[in-house]
């Protein structure tokens, strides 16, 4: 009887709480309406047989439960009944499937004026490669993959010259066109996925895998990674802008061809020094460091960080509200002109000698240090803590560890990591968040200390 | 005869899957037997299927298996001799065992021994020869991780399957002996000799395997 | 010849298919000898084996003799691995595609011979 | 030599008879103490099982309050979780558990047909199991790969136990494998080949039948993941390139090339899908059976529901890419699959119909076990039904890696399945110990266990619809998933939380029960298949006394009009109940058969 009740009760339920949520899909900004209608479909067909299929149960439960001098019917089979049953399952079955294969079709034969562009993912980033002026992506290959060649373009395929290279992972389409995403990945599976576009596919390495929408509401969504990738796999954010063709252009335009990132002028140490004189006030004049001025170890750190971090600090990104030191890192980035005079001064800083600062943290647990980095933090900065291009993460090992202490915090509290231009630093929030405190910060600190 | 057969049972379907007590009128070692080969088939086709997926998806060349594996007795190499051999010594085997449960059945407990130590040695010698023939492989330079003639996968798969089948011989080599040292010792005289006819459906099942290596992996 | 009976035939059966398979392999082997190629090829050589494996599972392993429940049994299931089979060798097809497509992976590689390797020595037949 | 059945021969049955302690409860051979050792083992990993999920649910529920586990620990729990309650715990118990209980008893044998083997099979498991936990205690900890354990990530730096860990898998894996058909050869032809006197196919009770296919679809299926586990061991072990294209870990590139991960992943499918109904089917039979003794009323439709079995079972293996939609795999495939995947619905549906039908006009005894039988139609409806939603491939796109899929599978798998083994586990409680259970907190564990689970997952659909992807540490911050989605993630936690503890009712009532529940008699519920009617209760070694039981007539004569009780055991001849003509139903007889 209870159950009987619970059941009529629990749809009932179920039908209000579905009605009743604010939970449901995103608003749609691709051309995939047809998509939505499916569900639809679905939706009602498979609702209409919850609530019959689990009223007609309850009342069965109700009205045939045990009562004195009631007997069961004998009744082992009925031809007719369970013909009609088949029968109309079938016609439900129909209507979900036959749209849903009708859509499909649409989804597997993108349009032939569909404008290609590459989505290539690894541990734990996004870059991006559109076609350039001649329409057509050159040959890549992840053999031929290294850090100034991060897509693997072959330089021998002229069709790669002129294509566009977006190393970072926010990516822009123009509204209303139809485009073509095609996906690479370097190392392990990842997955394209934008939830505004309804669409998701894998990135296969070894292979190429496509998908393709017309985005047709302008603005900034997510790319999520939705397939397990690693540790990193939650922290792997994108974006992509849709814009009116116009801005896309000029976008478009201010990103280089690969040609260009190839012919990159080597960059000038001495010049760097030059301007370093300023930084040695804090820094030390060996960027051995200043505990005392705050001012981290950077001799040592690699270069493409370095310029990375410079560029934050002057566009704002780091820096920011509450992060009272950046704060005063802020304006001497300023005093660096262009991105000419950052990549000097990245390139003098990491020619310098390499001195492991002195540790300062002392009584931390180092056993559980090492077993918090080896099991998380190793799998970007990797063992020796010497960091990598690869995975976008710094070196540590040998650095200041107080420096350390106080960025693990920020990343913790959202001072660091949560501007939106900072594209690298949300991966760091994600991870910093599971350590549980000062405690083990240090522990991890301590730890990192004994690898130099 | 045969035909009789073959339309007697066609007409026994029904009433064998609405028999009491048991569908097939066989021992229940054979239907257990039996159930298993079918499901190392499974084993064996997904290990097939596995190779021709990656033969079909790699882009490196797929080295000429005539090449690899001719052999020259002094003159112009032979291609595919030792496999050839290695077939027809396979073959043979597959045909002593089918005597010796032939003489099982007759209760002749010395042929069935000799026909199945026969049949044990020709599987000896085959797993021998398949010795021989990853000696020479891995001599011109061929191994699981690598190989110089082309896709690596070919020598992944050449140690894997072949690998996997010298197993099954192997293990069949060792089942033949027991039961054969069983049967000369008079241990089935009240069980019955269904035993030596399990014991060929397996030795068959390896037969039959390397049939499609043969085609699959040598020829095709 | 009852089946209750065991699985006893004259022997003359088992020397007949014993000489065809013998003949099956010869047949098979020449195809590679006589270095056929392209579809007739793989016609000939699965031909071939088809037929040594139905002469296997039908005498030597009695499946001819034995009732149709246990043949269905044995001959049932694995059908369901032909389609596993057929997918698996499109998608094989499909992905090494897609190398050709946009990894600039060579399509007309060939592959080296052992004499290639180890110089002159004469090659089998020229491929 | 004639060939004589064996089952007619009894004697050639060779009993081990257990004469000291151990070969009695440790080395047995007797299917009724080796289902009870698989069926502890399954439960003890299972409750492993379950610590770690709650693991999970706290740091998803609450993803800065509790330090319980890392990024890389949440990744091993999910894995272990997945893998363990899947293979080690409900296949275990379904197939190792009830499979060796009831098969014997109900197709009137005294064993299997080979209890070494049988005893064997539960000792590799016992083994698999141990390499499987050692797995936790290895360097680097046990794989985080996902339990569907793609590559290439599967041995890459940056996933947990790529090392140790995955290959303890792997092995472990390898083992069970090998556990599972000695188990399963042993119990195919148990059923096939040792039926007593009258008992013809058609005439099994409905749990044999979905044991029977499901270990069926056990033997065809694992050898892909045998396959799958030897190639991706060599891939890992001596550098070759299956799974393995070029690749780049961690900024070095690695010596593989031309390898195919889409490979690994149909292998891993065509022995995954069928899996997922291996733990179903025998769900399905179990709780046929305790719907119809409790509703005192003859199974509706039986040989549609026979039938039902064995084409779901068929159909299982062509439907294996619905889990590859979005992999990037060739997409025509889409079409195909979706359609099959689709058709299954159609015999699942006629088994949830019959089930309903069979309490139609039936006269509803509402205990314990009937509670989480009624339970599971109700889940399982609603499972099936967010299936279709993923089996139609275009919905999948938006949904698939979201937790709508992980609502979906715990819904048809992580709930149904547990509820019918609970169910059966009261069913059958009398028939193995003797003793009753106690009534009233067996509901209670029921109403924690049915409500609570049912608010654990039903909010994960709509996080799911709001595209919160699964296997995620922690959601971040993103602009399309409001905040009020933690408050659901809250709520399930709690509802987790409550539910886990809620199972110690379970563990209170069983062990309670075994020495102060009381006496039932050999046949409590009044059922009329046969392992109720062994002369002894528990039944002895050998289950049958001095002889055999025969059969003559089907598992489900409840209420036969005219009949003295409302039910007619299966071994009472036709001549002692006088049946009621024309209504007498025997499934193995057609109406044009009668006359002959
Ligand atoms: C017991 C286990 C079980 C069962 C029975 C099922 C049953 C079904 N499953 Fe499920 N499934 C899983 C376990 C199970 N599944 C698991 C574990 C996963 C995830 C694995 C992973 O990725 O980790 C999964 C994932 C999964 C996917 C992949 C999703 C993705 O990753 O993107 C799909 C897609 O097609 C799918 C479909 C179905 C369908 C169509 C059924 C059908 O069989 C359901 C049929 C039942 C009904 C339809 C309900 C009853 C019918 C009626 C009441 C009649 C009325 C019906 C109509 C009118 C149509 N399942
Ligand atoms: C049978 C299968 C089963 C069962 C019972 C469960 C039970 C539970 N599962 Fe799990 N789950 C899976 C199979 C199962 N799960 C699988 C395959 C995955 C995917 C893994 C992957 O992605 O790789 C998964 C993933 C998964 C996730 C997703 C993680 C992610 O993607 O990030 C979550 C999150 O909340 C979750 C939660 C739970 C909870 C709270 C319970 C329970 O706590 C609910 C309450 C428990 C019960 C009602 C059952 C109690 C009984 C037992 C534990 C057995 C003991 C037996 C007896 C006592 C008889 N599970
Ligand atoms: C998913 C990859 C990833 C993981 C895992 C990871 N990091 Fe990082 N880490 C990064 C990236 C990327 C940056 C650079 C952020 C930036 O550019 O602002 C970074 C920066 C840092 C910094 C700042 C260094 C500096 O000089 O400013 C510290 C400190 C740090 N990580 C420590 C850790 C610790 C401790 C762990 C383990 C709990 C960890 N990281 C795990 C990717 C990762
Ligand atoms: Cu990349 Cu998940
Ligand atoms: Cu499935």
């Amino acid at each position: 009887m209870a159950l009987a009740v619970v059941i009529f009760l629990l749809v009932i339920g179920s039908v209000i709480f579905h009605f009743a949520s604010p939970w449901w899909f995103t608003d749609i900004a691709a051309d995939w309406g047809s998509i939505d209608f499916t569900i639809n479909i679905t939706f009602w067909v498979t609702g209409f047989v919850f609530i019959a299929c689990n009223l007609f149960l309850a009342y069965c439960v109700y009205k045939f439960r045990q009562k004195d001098g009631h007997k069961a019917v004998y009744e082992p089979e009925n031809h007719k009944l369970e013909i009609w049953l088949s029968a109309i399952t079938t016609v439900g079955v129909v209507a979900m499937l036959a749209p849903g294969l009708f859509v499909w079709a649409s989804i597997v034969t993108p349009p032939d004026d569909a404008t290609e562009f590459e989505a290539m993912g690894q541990q734990w980033q996004w870059a991006f490669r559109y076609p350039g002026a001649d329409g057509i992506m050159g040959y890549a290959d992840t053999q031929l993959v290294t850090e100034t060649n991060p897509f693997g373009v072959n330089v021998d395929d002229p069709n790669g010259q002129d294509d566009i290279i977006v190393v970072g992972p926010e990516m822009h389409l123009p509204l209303d066109k139809p485009v073509k995403a095609l996906l690479r990945s370097n190392d392990v599976l990842h997955n394209f996925t934008v939830p505004q576009f309804r669409v998701k596919m894998d990135l296969v390495p070894g292979m190429i895998s496509y998908i393709w929408f017309e985005p047709n509401k302008a603005g900034r969504y997510d790319i999520m990674c939705e397939e397990l990738c690693g540790i990193g796999h939650f922290v792997m954010r994108g974006a992509v802008i849709v814009e009116t063709q116009a801005e896309y252009d000029v976008w478009l335009d201010a990103q280089p061809t690969f040609a260009e990132t190839q012919s990159v002028a080597a960059a000038n140490p001495a010049a760097g020094q030059a301007q370093y004189a300023v930084c040695a006030a804090c820094h030390g004049a060996q960027g051995e460091g200043n505990q005392a001025l705050n001012g981290p170890k950077l001799a040592g750190q690699q270069a493409w960080y370095i310029e990375r971090q410079l560029k934050y600090f002057k566009e704002g990104v780091r820096g920011g509200e509450g992060d009272i030191n950046g704060q005063t890192m802020a304006p001497m980035a300023n005093m660096l002109a262009d991105e000419t005079a950052i990549r000097n001064m990245a390139a003098y800083i990491a020619s310098m000698p390499d001195t492991p600062a002195t540790p300062t943290i002392t009584g931390a647990d180092v056993a559980n240090g090492a077993s918090i980095y080896s099991r998380n933090c190793a799998a970007c900065h990797l063992d020796n803590a010497d960091g990598t291009w690869y995975t976008d993460a710094p070196k540590l090992a040998g650095m200041s560890d107080w420096y350390f202490v106080t960025q693990i915090s920020n990343f913790r509290a959202g001072i660091r990591g949560l501007h939106p231009k900072d594209d690298y630093g949300e991966q760091m929030v994600g991870m910093a968040t599971a350590m549980s405190g000062l405690e083990e910060i240090e522990d991890v600190a301590a730890y990192i200390n004994t690898l130099r | 005869m045969s035909e009789a057969a073959i339309s007697g049972s066609g007409s026994t379907l029904a009433d064998d899957w609405s028999a009491d007590k048991q569908a097939y009128h066989v021992p229940w070692g054979k239907a257990m037997m039996w159930i298993f080969l079918v499901s190392d088939t499974f084993i064996f086709t997904c290990f097939l299927t596995s190779y021709l997926h990656v033969r079909l998806s790699t882009t490196e060349p797929w080295p000429v298996q005539s090449e690899i594996f001719a052999l020259s007795f002094g003159g112009d190499p032979i291609p595919l001799i030792l496999i050839a051999i290695m077939t027809f010594i396979l073959i043979t085997s597959s045909g002593t065992m089918a005597l010796a449960v032939n003489f099982g059945y007759q209760r002749n407990k010395i042929k069935t021994f000799w026909f199945m130590v026969a049949t044990a040695a020709l599987g000896a010698s085959f797993v021998g020869m398949q010795a021989f023939e990853w000696s020479k492989l891995i001599e011109e330079g061929v191994r699981p991780w690598t190989n110089p003639f082309g896709a690596t996968q070919f020598g992944s798969v050449f140690f894997m399957i072949t690998g996997f089948h010298g197993l099954h011989v192997t293990a069949g080599v060792i089942y033949l002996l027991t039961v054969a040292f069983k049967v000369k010792n008079g241990h089935y005289d009240k069980k019955g000799y269904e035993i030596v006819e399990i014991a060929g459906l397996y030795w068959h099942f390896v037969d039959l395997v390397w049939v499609f290596i043969f085609a699959f992996f040598y020829l095709l | 010849m009852s089946s209750e009976a065991g699985q006893q035939h004259p022997l003359g059966i088992y020397y007949k298919v014993w000489i065809l398979l013998f003949v099956l392999s010869s047949f098979s082997y020449a195809v590679d000898f006589f270095n056929v190629q392209g579809g007739m090829r793989w016609g000939l050589v699965i031909l071939f084996m088809l037929l040594k494996a139905g002469f296997i599972v039908s005498i030597f392993m009695h499946v001819i003799w034995e009732r149709m429940a246990l043949v269905l049994t044995i001959l049932g299931p694995p059908v369901v691995l032909l389609l596993l089979i057929g997918l698996m060798s499109v998608e094989g097809f499909y992905i090494s595609g897609t190398r050709y497509q946009y990894m600039g992976h060579d399509p007309d590689a060939v592959a080296l011979t052992p004499a290639d390797i180890h110089g002159g020595g004469g090659g089998g037949e020229a491929h | 030599m004639a060939y004589v059945p064996l089952a007619d021969q009894d004697s050639e049955m060779e009993m081990h008879h257990p004469h000291s302690w151990v070969s009695k409860y440790v080395w047995s051979q007797d299917h009724k103490v080796i289902a009870i050792q698989y069926g502890g083992i399954a439960i003890a990993v299972g409750v492993v099982a379950l610590i770690l999920s709650l693991l999970m649910r706290m740091q998803l529920g609450f993803p800065e309050t509790f330090d319980l586990i890392d990024p890389s620990s949440y990744y091993q729990s999910v894995t272990m979780h997945g893998m363990i309650m899947v293979v080690y715990m409900l296949t275990a118990l379904l197939l190792g558990g009830f499979g060796n209980y009831l098969i014997p008893l109900m197709c009137g044998a005294r064993d299997m047909v080979f209890p070494f083997l049988n005893m064997l099979s539960v000792w590799v498991y016992a083994l698999s199991v141990v390499i499987l936990m050692a797995s936790f205690f290895v360097d680097g900890g046990p794989t985080g790969a996902g339990w569907t354990l793609y590559p290439p990530q599967v041995s890459m730096a940056g996933t947990p136990g790529h090392d140790m860990g995955i290959i303890l898998m792997l092995v472990s894996l390898a083992v069970f494998i090998v556990a599972f058909t000695m188990g399963g050869l042993n119990y195919v032809t148990t059923i096939l080949q040792y039926r007593c006197r009258g008992l013809t196919m058609m005439r099994l009770p409905l749990t044999v039948w979905g044991i029977f296919i499901a270990t069926i679809l056990g033997l065809f299926a694992f050898p892909a993941l045998l396959v799958s586990a030897v190639m991706m061991l060599f891939d890992m072990l001596l550098g070759t390139s299956f799974f393995m294209p070029a690749v780049i870990e961690a900024g070095t590139p690695l010596d593989y090339n031309g390898g195919s991960p889409i490979l690994f992943q149909h292998l891993f499918w065509f022995f995954g899908h069928p899996e997922v109904y291996i733990v179903a089917l025998p769900a399905f039979g179990l709780v046929s059976d305790v719907l119809s003794t409790h509703a005192r009323k003859n199974i509706f439709g039986y040989r549609m529901m026979v039938w039902a079995i064995i084409a779901i079972g068929g159909l299982s293996f062509i439907v294996w890419a619905h889990h590859m939609y979005v992999s990037g795999m060739n997409p025509y495939f889409g079409f195909f699959f979706a359609t099959t995947t689709l058709i299954i619905a159609v015999p699942t549906a006629l088994k949830v119909y019959n089930w309903v039908l069979t309490l139609w006009e039936g006269d509803i005894r509402l205990n314990a076990p009937m509670y989480f039988a009624i339970g599971f139609i109700f889940t399982f409806i609603h499972g099936g039904l967010t299936g279709l939603f993923l089996g139609n491939v275009v919905i999948d796109l938006p949904l698939s890696d979201t937790y709508f899929v992980v609502a979906h599978f715990h819904m048809v798998m992580g709930v149904s399945p547990v509820l019918v083994i609970f169910a059966a586990l009261y069913h059958w409680y009398p028939k193995v110990t003797g003793r009753m259970f106690h009534e009233g907190l067996a509901k209670t564990h029921f109403w924690c266990t049915f409500l609570g689970t049912y608010l654990i997952y039903l909010p994960m659909h709509y996080l799911g619809f709001l595209g919160v992807p699964r296997r995620y540490y922690a959601m971040g911050t993103t602009d399309f998933i409001p905040a009020s989605a933690q408050d659901l993630n809250v709520v399930i936690t709690y509802a987790a939380l409550f539910v886990g503890a809620s199972q110690l009712l379970f563990f209170i009532n069983i062990f309670w029960s075994l020495r102060n529940g009381k006496k039932s008699g050999p046949n409590p519920w009044g059922s009329a298949s046969l392992e109720w009617q062994t002369p002894d209760t528990p039944p002895k070694h050998g289950n049958w006394g001095d002889e055999l039981p025969t059969v003559y007539r089907w598992p489900y004569d409840y209420s036969v009009p005219g009949a003295h009780q409302d039910f007619i055991p299966q071994n009472v001849p036709e001549s002692d109940e006088p049946t009621a003509d024309e209504q007498h139903f025997d499934p193995d007889h057609d109406a044009s058969k009668a006359d002959t």
